[in-house]
């Protein structure tokens, strides 16, 4: 690992963001804004020049102090990695320019915006930092930096409920990364090294290894809010401002999901069993049904996409079972893992653009009308018709019709399913899918039908609904540069790479 | 008769966290849970662990302590926490009762028969002449994992900001401006020096023996924290682009000087050797200063916080 | 066994019997004001024993001086705590000496 | 028995406890302080394994890593203190709405 090509660039995508987030702190509320919006933009400008460093010169590194592992702590910059940091570049700058108008607009909240920008700076550093950390006590300290970003984002509206569903928030983050924690203090113990690729190879299984894959999945699943676990997210998500429910529901969770796969595929490959993938499985399709059912339930629009964000993330959830393979089945024969991955960067993706733009319309339609009841959806198609757009196309990718995002996720999901023969996973897709459709399509029942009498519209800055249209419009964009990105992908691993399980490591498995 | 005593520090530890969640009061389970910090550190100490005895004493009892303290104002108004519906039902505390007795099982097992991975100790010792101090946790502190350090600096300055969202709006609460006693003045005046040099004393015998950066700040912050209860405003009166200097200084100059050497051809965070021992110090003190800020400006708002302030303070919204 | 060992064990046995007294003191005493005379007085008195056989232990004449400025500042601290609690308790409107808990 | 097995037991024990008082607890404020207790028990299995590592000694990066610990969990601590306090003082609440539980 530490005779791969170094990059300078690797420590700049943490380095700069936290740099603008200090500068910024010196200034006053506009000036705030400004080099806020400025960061903002420069790191989405550094993540290009990181993307194509890779893909030149494959998986780039940085030793940080110079030192190696096991001693230092590495950073790793793999295709895997710079999806996710281009992702968050793409759906972090069009949400950053959103704030910059919505705080604009917003007078009242003049405060909050001055804290809105270090604070959204400091979380994407710690975003940045988690996607390149191949340390296991470092990734914790990148968690519970984006972890308390994101609470302290989440109750700048000042709200009681925004609070309460803030501490919740708070409380289970920090159960989770306790969780967490201990697993690494058992694994250091047992292995004597922090890093990701050593461990991946120095570790053997055991009770202690078990114990350590039960305590660090279990806490990474509270912190990536997966059924059951996912208790704190819906109010959270649903009462933050639209800016930052944007960036929560697309981003943050997606970091924690992203430790998981990492540690399921690199390092707990000696403890882990067909059966436990399984689990995982089913905790995603459960996820999938509850969440859209919830999702249809409820009354008020930015609910119904917190919940409909539970739904979505168990999609990732499943894709672990045809990841984890079969005792028997070599890596190689296993043509279903190219589809799998594909499905789950794909999903990320797709969901991180098209819930962003969601959050960020029902942002716009709390601006125009004062509250975001689902009677604040009727006549939208008149009344608002940008924001009525993004939300057709959002949530189009959302259910995953042709030719979204969204459909070029579930659609190699199915495919991974059908080929690895575990047909049973394929009821849950496909239920989701028409269950989100149901909200999907009575959101756009409502914005086609009349409007009651006297309900006044204000002005929205067209700005905001652009900055949701573009992102809605992502989602599908995506689908463009797939055979591009796929093969990025496939360059190196752990990308098209399973988890090879024995019959006899059942005896050591978690279930 | 060793293996009595950590045997017996380890049974008050468990025995002080359970008294300390069953407390009928919150004071109570405070104070608890002060001894069970306590415990904790002598038994750093006892594993050899100094430094991070002194700052689990300092920071996770000292000063966390001290918050709990203050907190206590607004939540001992309910003075029993018992059976006023605090508890959750029978049944549920069953489920509860079962689900951590099996957890507590396999993590029994797990940690008994954990394999021995060696540890990185000679890793770290035989490197310690190119880490430009001499005390191996300063080396892996400020040389080795110097970033994780760096990331740990920023995070108490988060905490600061994620304090100020609570209420909306960045503030730095005055002291509460009730006659302060005479005498508690003259003994923080006394007493402020002399925190300010065993901080300064810890920092520097941090190069080569337990103490360093984050005990030498929270001796610093307790001078400053003293200062505000003495009724001097600390950083109420300080002009904005200082206060914002002292709180961003530590973790702006560790990332300035990692950014400078990388300029260099290096990577983020590697000195050279020559002068390796300078700017660890160096950047030390800035740390140190700036976490000291951090816990002083924290303690400031926490005391803020409570309904008796002289200066209420008001969230922006709502 | 040499002198000053014996010295050392005598004065930490005393400097314990002293804390133990003191803690008796705190759990048994009746109000607040004898609480605090129990906790200060006599726990500094320990302390000091205590600090006194730990430095002839040590034997070095600085690490003797840093000891007995623990014990100093200890003093402070307490004595300057047990004021303000006193105070506090004594400006408190009209209520009866707290009834010791059972 | 090994000095550091007393301790890496007590650990796990102390980290059962405070996941123990996590659920059995509908206070706020309690459950902050569970919260540490965890972090408590996480931070000696750290160091029970520096102690069985040492060599002239105990193994240093365990120590660096607790100490990191412990600032970023008193940190988020001291954060999940404040916003309890705030939801008091506007609502008077002191636990979680039971029906959300």
């Amino acid at each position: 690992m530490t005779d791969l090509p170094a990059s300078p660039l690797v420590a700049l995508l943490v380095g700069v963001p936290i740099a603008f987030a200090l500068v910024s702190l010196f200034f006053r509320t506009e000036g705030r804004a400004r080099t806020g919006l400025l960061g903002s933009l420069g790191t989405t400008a550094l993540a290009f020049p990181a993307i194509l460093e890779v893909a030149r010169k494959g998986t780039v590194i940085h030793l940080l102090g110079g030192w190696a592992p096991p001693l230092g702590i590495l950073l790793r910059l793999d295709p895997l990695a710079a999806v996710f940091i281009g992702m968050t570049a793409l759906v972090g700058g069009v949400i950053s320019l959103y704030a910059w108008w919505y705080f604009r607009k917003e007078a009242t909240a003049g405060g909050t915006s001055a804290l809105f920008w270090p604070l959204w700076l400091f979380l994407w550093a710690g975003l940045n930092g988690l996607f390149l950390s191949n340390d296991l006590f470092n990734l914790f300290v990148t968690i519970e930096v984006v972890g308390i970003c994101a609470v302290a984002l989440a109750v700048l509206s000042g709200k009681a409920a925004s609070l309460i569903a803030g501490l919740r928030y708070l409380l289970a983050a920090i159960a989770g990364s306790m969780g967490y924690l201990f697993g690494v203090a058992l694994l250091y113990g047992s292995t004597g090294t922090l890093d990701i690729t050593l461990l991946g190879a120095a570790l053997t299984p055991g009770p202690a290894t078990t114990f350590a894959l039960i305590v660090m999945t279990l806490g990474l699943m509270i912190k990536t809010a997966c059924f059951p676990l996912h208790f704190w997210l819906p109010p959270a998500h649903a009462a933050a401002l639209p800016p930052v429910s944007a960036l929560l529901s697309a981003l943050v969770v997606k970091g924690t999901f992203y430790i998981l796969l990492r540690l399921w595929t690199e390092v707990f490959g000696v403890s882990l069993t067909f059966a436990a993938g399984q689990l995982i499985g089913v905790a995603g399709a459960v996820a999938v049904l509850w969440g859209s059912w919830q999702a249809l339930m409820q009354d008020r629009l930015k609910l119904i996409v917190a919940h409909s964000s539970v739904a979505q993330l168990g999609y990732l959830l499943m894709v672990f079972p045809l990841i984890v393979l079969a005792p028997g089945v070599a890596a190689e024969s296993a043509n279903w893992l190219s589809p799998a991955w594909t499905a789950a960067v794909y999903q990320v993706m797709a969901h991180g653009f098209a819930k962003a733009s969601f959050f960020l319309s029902a942002g716009i339609i709390v601006i125009a009308l004062g509250h975001d009841r689902k009677s604040s959806l009727r006549d939208l198609v008149a009344r608002l018709p940008m924001t009525a757009m993004a939300i057709a196309v959002a949530g189009v990718s959302l259910i995953g019709l042709p030719p979204s995002g969204g459909f070029f996720a579930k659609w190699m999901l199915l495919k991974g399913i059908f080929m690895s023969e575990q047909w049973w996973w394929a009821p849950a897709v496909l239920g989701g899918s028409f269950l989100t459709a149901g909200y999907v399509f009575m959101i756009l029942r409502l914005a086609f039908a009349p409007a009651e009498a006297g309900q006044p519209v204000r002005p929205v800055p067209k700005a905001l609904q652009v900055c949701a249209l573009v992102l809605a419009i992502g989602s599908f964009l995506i689908v463009l540069p797939a055979d591009h990105i796929i093969q990025f992908l496939e360059s190196t691993a752990p990308f098209a790479t399973g988890v090879e399980t024995y019959p006899e490591g059942g005896r050591h498995g978690n279930d | 008769m060793s293996l009595w005593i950590d045997s017996l520090l380890a049974v008050l530890a468990v025995f002080l966290a359970v008294r300390c969640l069953l407390a009928p009061t919150l004071p109570q389970c405070v104070f608890l849970f002060f001894a069970f910090g306590l415990t904790l550190a002598l038994a750093w100490a006892r594993l050899g662990a100094v430094d991070v005895a002194i700052a689990e004493a300092a920071i996770a009892a000292g000063f966390l302590g001290v918050l709990l303290i203050d907190a206590l104002r607004d939540f001992s108004r309910s003075r029993s926490t018992g059976e006023g519906g605090d508890r959750p039902s029978r049944v549920s505390q069953g489920l509860v009762g079962a689900g951590v007795l099996v957890f507590l099982v396999v993590a029994i097992e797990a940690v008994w028969r954990v394999p021995n991975g060696g540890g990185l100790t000679a890793l770290a010792a035989d490197n310690l002449p190119q880490s430009g101090v001499d005390h191996p946790v300063t080396a892996v502190l400020l040389n080795y994992r110097s970033y994780d350090t760096w990331l740990e600096v920023g995070v108490v300055l988060m905490a600061l900001l994620a304090l100020f969202a609570t209420g909306g709006r960045e503030y730095f609460c005055r002291p509460v401006v009730r006659a302060v006693d005479p005498l508690l003045r003259q003994v923080i005046l006394l007493f402020t020096p002399v925190l300010f040099l065993v901080g300064a004393f810890l920092l520097y015998l941090g190069k080569t023996e337990p103490g360093g950066a984050f005990q030498a700040a929270v001796l610093w912050g307790a001078g400053g924290i003293l200062l505000h209860l003495g009724g001097w405003p600390v950083f109420a009166s300080m002009a904005p682009w200082l206060r914002h200097l002292l709180l961003t200084a530590g973790f702006g100059f560790f990332l300035l000087l990692g950014f400078l050497f990388m300029a260099g051809g290096g990577a983020l965070f590697e000195y050279p050797l020559a002068q390796a021992g300078l700017l660890i110090l160096v950047v030390e003190t800035l740390a140190a200063l700036s976490i000291a800020a951090a816990l002083t400006a924290i303690f400031a708002y926490f005391n803020g916080m409570s309904a008796e302030s002289a200066e209420p303070f008001t969230p922006a919204s709502s | 066994m040499t002198m000053t060992n014996l010295f050392t064990i005598i004065l930490l046995l005393a400097g314990c019997f002293f804390f133990l007294g003191g803690t008796l003191g705190l759990l048994r005493f009746p109000d607040l004001f004898s609480r605090l005379h129990a906790l200060t007085k006599v726990d500094n008195i320990g302390l000091g024993l205590i600090a006194a056989g730990m430095a002839i232990h040590i034997g070095s004449p600085w690490a003797a001086l840093k000891i007995f400025l623990i014990w100093l500042s200890t003093l402070l601290a307490s004595s300057t705590a047990c004021y303000l609690v006193a105070k506090f308790q004594l400006g408190r409107p009209s209520e009866s000496p707290e009834v010791p808990a059972k | 028995m090994e000095t550091y097995q007393i301790y890496s037991l007590a650990s796990a024990v102390i980290f059962a406890v405070g996941l123990a008082g996590i659920f059995t607890t509908r206070l706020f404020f309690k459950k902050i302080i569970a919260t540490k207790i965890m972090g408590g028990g996480v931070f000696l299995c750290f160091v029970s394994f520096a102690e069985r590592d040492a060599l002239a000694f105990a193994d240093p990066v365990p120590h660096a890593m607790v100490i990191t610990g412990i600032v970023v969990a008193v940190s988020a601590a001291a954060f999940a203190l404040a916003l309890a306090r705030r939801i008091q003082q506007l609502t008077g609440q002191e636990t979680f709405p039971v029906e959300e539980e």
